[in-house]
């Protein structure tokens, strides 16, 4: 076993066991520090992958917007910081069986796909992926439309959830 | 394997120091605790009540707001390290995409929300 | 090397978690945590891929930048919901929450 | 290869050769060599840090007309260590409703979201860090973390103050994160990279504060926001929030959110001198040998924290609602106007000469900023005439 399948493997079970004290954690604040921790060995697992640039983006995005929203929306929706009452579905076994055969479904499925086990090529020397990135991201001939649909996309998000929220009148 | 070993490196000798650190504090330093030592500080007053306090929903809107631009600084760095190279067409299309993000700025101020009531 | 199958199994693994999280949690923050990690979990397959296939082009890279926007406007949109509704029914337990039902 | 030209490397290579000569694995000796490397440099930092203790002291006072430490050795230089002792030899208390394991993760989170930043910056030619070709968003990556640890050290004090103080930090930080986010895209665009010894390449015969130096201006703003020093230290308001986020913290775990902000504060001078100084450059100097490069870097990173410093000891604390509404609605557009104002003319003078397009930069970044400022007149003042009389106006208050 090579060093850098330690390494997966490590952050590997790392990032799920953190995934599963996200959705079992009874404090609010604690499941999102989990999912913290959780992105962060994500953005690991994007660092094996040689995407530098979305394991960065995984971080700010992630870990230094999206967790400081989910923090702030816990403090704006609670009464008191204990948590009283249970925290799961009183049929909870029947959402466990589903997740588990989701994953036996995909499982199985993969294991029957035959490229599944396809090793990575080698990066061709001087192969600049933020670049390549920034070139494709605005060519016409590329995803110039996506582009400019994000930018309407969040827009839209932002002005919805001002007006959705805190419609004052 | 790649650069980013050294980054964790670098991540691993950053706890690393810290937690000697603190170590060396809780080493060294007396540990006498009593109840009222442990007691929260507020200016020698009993503390009342929760510490839960009803808070600001602006503190909501400036993460949202802030997690937009966030996003949109994502596609527009790879943008600028090209920029160099692309001609004025993709100049245009940043143009236009930072003037739509402004649009919703300019919607959440004009609602006043970015106010500090 | 790492086969492509690890990332995968992995990601359906993260994938499962986040579904049983959406499907149990009462909380409708906690809900969202669980979408978050499914979220993350396509993106995780979708970099592999690129990586596994033509590293040239970029079309794994940029849906994964496209997920992000999405998983943004999502949380922003879905977590003011939550804040709309305990204002006006005082709690986020989505069990709770049956005003639809009539 | 000599040691006075590249010193690193000869050492390194020194002490691989040894490593491998006992029979350790080639890998495994090159991993140890970096990870003696990557220690040397942050106990370096660490070291640096103390006197930083000492040398905010020695400023401010004399700022303020005094003479600052001056009891223990020469120019009072052995306080810092006197003080080091001090915090390790102090209880270490623990509030009784905090969350001890947050509460205790997030100093440690503090202190190394600041050192991880020092992986990026180059400090001389041949001392390049980790040659990432994400360095600037790099910077922002670590900042993030440091934003959460400020959440959590609040949050698990289990204390209305911190409280309060960490999430006001907090609002006040990803306010002044969008100026500065946009900020960094001005030398990626002019440099035509995101890796931060390019950016230093690119500024061979002009620095990029001749081509942008409101873009300059505004990063340093950003940057005292986001160290949360003054005139934007709203979460230490004493008379209001006791010490903010850090109310509950002794002994060295207070030290280490102190010692953090400070070698913060000269890591943004550095980061400055970087983006918009040349970071090592000097007329040629750095190319002899690193034993002049180095000092160069550092005497620059100094005198960006000495400016902050002075901003610090000069200003008044700004009200948080001032605070917000001149980021909202001046800096951000600002820096967003600034931007695109610079993407289109580095490509409409793509072809121009040096000249030409330097003075061009230089005049546009000027014009925006003096437009802006005139705008921001205006508007208070159609402000305060239609709230005269009114308080409440001063809040809606630009500029």
């Amino acid at each position: 076993m090579s060093a850098e399948q330690i390494i997966f493997l490590v952050v590997g079970v790392f990032t799920l066991l953190a995934g599963l004290m996200v959705v079992t954690t009874r404090n609010l604040i604690h499941a999102a520090l989990w999912l913290v921790a959780t992105l962060f060995g994500v953005a690991v697992l994007y660092t094996l992958l040689n995407a530098g640039f979305m394991a960065v983006v995984q971080v700010v995005v992630y870990i230094g917007a999206i967790a400081i929203l989910f923090i702030f929306a816990v403090m704006l929706t609670r009464r008191d910081l204990r948590d009283r009452g249970p925290q799961m579905n009183r049929n909870w076994w029947a959402g466990a069986l589903i997740a588990l055969l989701t994953f036996a479904g995909l499982f199985f499925l993969l294991s029957g796909w035959g490229s599944a086990s396809r090793v990575a090529g080698v990066i061709p020397s001087g192969f600049d992926a933020v670049g390549q990135l920034g070139e494709q991201l605005v060519s016409p001939q590329a995803y110039v439309l996506p582009f400019e649909v994000a930018s309407v996309l969040l827009v839209a998000a932002m002005v919805g959830a001002v007006y959705t929220a805190f419609n004052r009148k | 394997m790649n650069e980013w070993l050294y980054v964790a490196l670098f991540v691993f000798v950053g706890l690393l120091i810290p937690v000697g650190a603190i170590a060396a504090g809780f080493i060294f330093g007396p540990k006498k605790a009593n109840p009222i030592k442990k007691s929260t500080y507020e200016c020698g007053i009993e503390p009342v009540g929760e510490v839960w306090v009803q808070f600001k929903a602006q503190y909501y809107i400036f993460a949202l707001v802030f997690l937009v631009f966030d996003v949109e600084a994502v596609f527009l760095f790879p943008w600028a390290v090209k920029l160099g190279q692309l001609g004025l067409y993709a100049v245009v299309e940043g143009i236009l995409f930072i003037t739509i993000l402004i649009v919703g700025l300019v919607y959440t101020w004009r609602k006043g929300m970015l106010e500090w009531v | 090397m790492i086969p492509l199958s690890w990332y995968l199994i992995l990601a359906a693994g993260l994938f499962s978690i986040g579904l049983f999280g959406v499907l149990v949690r009462r909380n409708a923050v906690a809900i969202l945590l669980g979408v978050e990690l499914m979220l993350n979990a396509v993106n995780i397959n979708l970099v592999s891929f690129w990586r596994y296939g033509d590293v040239l082009k970029m079309t794994g890279q940029v849906f994964a930048i496209i997920v992000f926007a999405v998983a943004a406007a999502e949380v922003a949109v879905g977590l003011a919901l939550v804040i709309s509704v305990y204002r006006s029914r005082n709690t986020v337990i989505a069990d709770e929450l049956d005003m639809m039902k009539w | 290869m000599s040691f006075w030209i590249n010193p690193l490397k000869v050492a390194a290579d020194w002490l691989e050769g040894l490593l491998t000569g006992w029979g350790l694995d080639p890998t495994l000796a090159h991993v140890l060599v970096a990870f003696l490397g990557v220690m040397l440099l942050i106990v370096i930092l660490m070291v640096i840090d103390i006197f930083l203790v000492w040398i905010e002291r020695k400023t401010v006072a004399r700022f303020q007309d005094r003479l600052g430490p001056n009891r223990l050795g020469p120019f009072g230089l052995i306080q810092p260590f006197a003080d080091i002792i001090k915090l390790i030899i102090k209880e270490d208390t623990t509030p009784g409703g905090a969350d001890k394991v947050v509460y205790n993760l997030a100093p440690i989170l503090s202190m190394m979201s600041v050192l991880v930043v020092w992986a990026v910056v180059p400090l001389a030619p041949v001392m390049l860090g980790v040659d990432l070709n994400v360095g600037v968003l790099f910077l922002i990556a670590a900042g993030a973390i440091g934003t959460l640890s400020i959440i959590m050290a609040g949050w698990s004090s289990n204390n209305k103050f911190a409280l309060i103080g960490g999430f006001r930090q907090v609002a006040v930080m990803v306010a002044f994160e969008i100026p500065m986010l946009t900020m960094l895209m001005i030398p990626t665009i002019l440099a035509g990279s995101m890796n931060m010894n390019d950016i230093i390449q690119a500024q061979g015969g002009r620095w990029f504060f001749l081509l942008s130096p409101l873009g300059a201006l505004i990063f340093l703003i950003a940057a005292i926001a986001e160290l949360g020093r003054a005139p934007f230290d709203l979460a230490e308001g004493e008379s209001e929030l006791v010490a903010g986020f850090n109310i509950e913290y002794s002994g060295m775990k207070f030290g280490m959110f102190y010692a953090g902000e400070l070698l913060h504060a000269m890591t943004f001078g550095g980061i400055w001198a970087i983006l918009f100084f040349g970071g090592y450059r000097f007329f040629g100097l750095e190319l002899v040998s690193p034993f002049l490069a180095i000092p160069i870097f550092l005497a620059k990173a100094l005198i960006g924290y000495w400016i902050i410093m002075w901003v610090k000891y000069t200003m008044m604390r700004i009200r948080i609602d001032q605070m917000l509404i001149f980021n909202w609605v001046f800096l951000t557009p600002l820096s967003f106007v600034l931007l695109m104002v610079t993407a289109l003319l580095n490509v409409l003078l793509r072809d121009a000469s040096t000249w030409v397009y330097a003075v061009s930069m230089f005049a546009s970044n000027l014009l925006v900023g003096w437009i802006a400022l005139e705008v921001a007149r205006s508007m208070s003042k159609k402000e305060r005439t239609k709230g005269e009389g009114n308080s409440l106006s001063l809040r809606r208050g630009v500029g």
